[in-house]
């Protein structure tokens, strides 16, 4: 099973993995996310009404009201918070929400992640070394049939990136 | 992130705990956005209320300290809260503790909002309870370096003052106020002040609505890019100002933008693009104005309207006497609620000037430190809303699952009056 | 002077008698000083109280009619006053009617004022009662036309703000709000509002009282010509730059200045002069400094203090804050008097923030509506007062009688503390 | 007995005739007059303790605070306003202040009134006309031992300007 690796710079430390949940809308933090449950709450939201929580959450950056780091703070608070967290674009949102989230976070990809990334995908974000490594969830499905891909995952860590 | 020597000792922990909890938020922020150092600040909005259900169940299991340590400067240890050091005002609250019966609250809420308040004041934080605190006082001068919260308040210190804030949020304006210090990063730079897009205003702007209109369509566009506007020929009044700024930040995510002649820092279009070419030029005329208004009006279908809201972002008191000049002798219409918004300082004016009165009388109700989509809250079995502000048109129906019409201050007190929605682009 | 059709129908009668008696003041207004035309605002801060006795008995004998139409419009035929055109606020007045009693007013004299309001609000103007009404919500925009009364209030909405006013009076504000027009002349035109003259700053201005002597300074050696200033190094806040200005309209007649990258319109010295050569150069170094503070102080001897006065411009909510840090705790000498003065919606925030409290406590008074020198009332048997405004130190020795210190906030509350004055320039 | 003549622009219209009150000092309204008597008060101005009352006030300009009209304006209503001024430096403040003073004003005189006119000249300001003629006190005085120089003004209103 082969392996993507990104390699970006650190906005928030640590290290953690989990499905992928991609959007390519922004996202709002008062008005877009209910923080209890981690759910996209915005009207024609890509995601409206898809949970974060637990996820390694893929998105271009952050819009909306100055609410957003107190929002992503309290899903923290109540477990709901992504369990990781990977965007494009900076803002002073993106930054406080995700350090206040505690969710290891990198931007500043080598390619853009929203083109490498599919829901569904599992994504390990060591954002200490500004890592990331994907594995398609086409090859989770193969694997799945044959090994256990989460298993298989620590052995295949120092494996060059397939792109 | 280099740190000054000061920076340093707060730190260390010279100045206590809760001064190191906060240098250290700032450092781990700082770092996060790729900040090369931190700037001085004297100049602090913030939000340090109970704004949620969890934070109020927080402080009252911990205590007050443990909330603000949590909530603004993510320390998970409850550190002794000391006087902040800057000018720091508390921006937009949750709740109107003078109307808590309409707003659906409780004695006890009342009580516990006292009480925090008392503790905020008592650390040194002026209640100004506002989403304009520049309209109670607080105007920061051109080059100020500030850390604001509050999409229109920032979009409008920056853009129509040339103060130098990013928006910033609860955590970041809470160690701001115990250090005096924010990230030198975005807005803070002149380079990143300067504009990027060109926006050539064809229609001519005047009204309020227009205003409204003109800042959701620059919005949608330049997302969270800088635009000039050229082409504005009318010099617009501080709220047709005010709702511009509200507008483009709610569609967009627009801090910063110029009118040559008018906004602080550019006296030609050269100016604010800083002698570049612009990165996108549109044009606002006849067609965007009206898919603006379209935009805006896209969830409502109901022309029986239940509720109508004004004071977005909140009223000053020329907008107050407006409201009252169209209200005068007239009644709200027995199934139809009016809720104004104004800071709770120009409220005592508005008190004074008999204005209340005369809102009071017609069967509306003047409020203050709070709005509907902050606070959450409609009269009890609303389903259409009706408001001359692009920002709450766009936040309500999200918020709140309701119809919302968005038109002319005239179109909503008609709508008052009547119960029924009969406006329209004119 | 020429007049556009709509002025022309005003003056013929079209718009009734008062609208008319407007229309011929500001004819024989703009022609006296010489304009071209007339410039449309709806912006205008005014002086309609009765701020005299002579204007009382007027009012007492013949009704508010007749003193709007005698002394707002120069009209000796008492008109009936319609509905005000413009955005229209009153600016300070004589009387704080919640403190009659120590500023030695009777029951009767707050009834009339009472009345007055009425009258006035009934009209459509607010009733700010400040010298700063930018403080409580009418912050004009950068380019916009008003019509503004009060040196302190002009020279910051100018050069702060960037809007245009000249330095206007009772009647012609009063027509102004009728006809929603003043004379298009002086810091309405751009060629009018380029600095004249270059101050070279080269003391490190930063604190309060360090603005109030550059100021003071500025004013002295400036005349009423347009300053730019160089070499400020740290942009002064709200407070510190509306000190700034009601000192440099005091000692001289300073209406427009420019601070490169901190007042509205200009980025450099270059541009505030339209790239020619200053008629005068000056500088402020130590001597300046030391010479404005004499000058300021040059009234005062006895070092016995019986009244500080705090507040000149009125104070914002920061400023109250500033004050209660320096005052919590202590008492207020028996033979002293201490008075702090701020906008009437601000003094709402002071009491909900708990100031007005510890100022009560401390046994000073809030007061709001007024100030000593406009009102022309201290404390009885008042000899010797100090104040942190030069503005105040500059008005209250002439009009007054008495000794006055200026000094920082500090030696102020000190004063009121010990009934000494140990201040001194450090 | 010559007079001096001098030319300018009416600010108000009207014509009077009075002793004239002169003073290279700027006057303040608020703070610096007396409006009830007419009395110049502020500290070390050179009129201080001098009433304008029924004298032709030949000043600078005006400064100070913006109650520079209504001090005026007061002072015409108690009868302590000036017979007629003459000034130089035009402002908003003098304009409206001499406009409800109702007293005939004229500036921008060909020659500077300062120089030109001492207090106790006879002045006579016909604004309408833009004309100023003094008769100098030293004449006034040598007249008064022959005849009334106030009615040997009116016959020599056509003479031409000695100057
Ligand atoms: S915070 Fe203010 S800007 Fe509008 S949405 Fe609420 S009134
Ligand atoms: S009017 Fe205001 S500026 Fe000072 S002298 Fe009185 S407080």
């Amino acid at each position: 099973m082969t392996k993507i690796v990104l390699h970006g710079r650190k906005v928030v430390g640590g290290c953690a993995e989990g499905e992928a949940l991609v959007t390519r809308d922004t996202i709002s933090g008062w008005g877009g996310i209910n923080p209890m449950t981690g759910t996209i709450i915005e009207l024609q939201h890509e995601l409206q009404g898809q949970s974060f929580k637990d996820k390694v959450l893929v998105f271009p950056g952050a819009k909306g009201s100055s609410g957003w780091s107190a929002y992503f703070h309290m899903a923290r608070m109540v477990g709901a918070a992504p369990k990781a967290m990977i965007f494009n674009i900076m803002t002073t949102k993106a930054a406080l929400g995700t350090v206040v989230s505690h969710a290891p976070t990198v931007t500043d990809l080598d390619q853009d992640p929203l083109d490498m990334i599919e829901t569904g995908d599992w994504v390990k974000v060591d954002a200490d070394n500004g890592i990331v490594e994907i594995t398609k969830k086409k090859d989770i499905q193969r694997d799945e049939t044959t090994t256990d891909s989460r298993l298989g995952a620590a052995e295949q860590r120092s494996e060059a990136a397939s792109v | 992130m280099k740190l000054s020597d000061e920076e340093k000792y707060m730190l260390d922990g010279r100045d206590g705990r809760a001064v190191q909890k906060a240098m250290d938020l700032l450092v781990r922020y700082g770092e996060a956005l790729g900040a090369e150092k931190l700037v001085e600040t004297s100049n602090v909005s913030t939000t340090v209320v109970a704004s949620s259900g969890l934070m109020r169940e927080y402080a009252a299991k911990y205590g007050f300290d443990a909330l603000f340590s949590e909530f603004n400067l993510d320390s998970q240890e409850a550190v002794e809260i000391p006087m902040v050091k800057t000018h720091s005002c508390q921006l937009i609250t949750g709740f109107d503790a003078a109307h808590w019966e309409q707003l659906g609250g409780t004695p006890e809420r009342v009580q516990s909002i006292k009480e925090h308040e008392a503790y905020n004041a008592g650390i040194g934080i002026q209640l100004m309870s506002t989403c304009a605190p520049y309209q109670v006082g607080n105007i920061p001068v051109k080059g100020e370096h500030c850390a604001w919260m509050e999409s229109s308040a920032v979009i409008y210190i920056n853009s129509v003052l040339g103060a130098r804030t990013n928006c910033e949020g609860r955590e970041s304006t809470g160690a701001a106020m115990l250090t005096g210090r924010i990230p030198y990063w975005g807005y803070h730079i002149d380079e990143n002040r300067l504009a990027t897009d060109l926006v050539e205003v064809e229609w001519e702007v005047e009204s309020m609505t227009d205003w409204g209109l003109l800042g959701y369509y620059v919005g949608e566009v330049v997302g969270d890019r800088v635009p000039v506007l050229s082409g504005v020929r009318h010099v617009p009044n501080s709220y047709r100002i005010k709702h511009f700024g509200a507008s483009a930040a709610s569609s967009g995510g627009v801090e910063m933008y110029h009118i040559p002649k008018i906004t602080a820092e550019a006296q030609s279009i050269e100016d604010a693009l800083g002698k570049r070419k612009p990165q996108y030029t549109f044009k606002f005329g006849k067609a965007e104005r009206q898919k603006a208004y379209d935009r805006l009006n896209v969830s409502a279908k109901d022309t029986n309207v239940d509720f109508i809201m004004l004071g977005c972002p909140h009223a000053s008191i020329e907008q107050i006497w407006e409201i009252c000049k169209l209200l005068k002798g007239k009644r709200v219409n027995s199934g139809t609620q009016l809720w104004i918004f104004t800071p709770r300082a120009i409220r005592e004016l508005a008190d004074r000037n008999g204005y209340t009165q005369i809102i009071t009388e017609a069967g509306g109700f003047l409020m203050s430190d709070t709005c509907p989509a902050l606070g959450q809250v409609l009269p009890p079995g609303t389903k259409v809303v009706a408001t001359d502000s692009a920002k709450q048109a766009h936040y309500l129906p999200a918020i709140m699952g309701i119809q919302c019409w968005f038109g002319s201050l005239k179109d909503c007190i008609d709508a008052a009056v009547t119960g029924k929605w009969s406006g329209g682009l004119r």
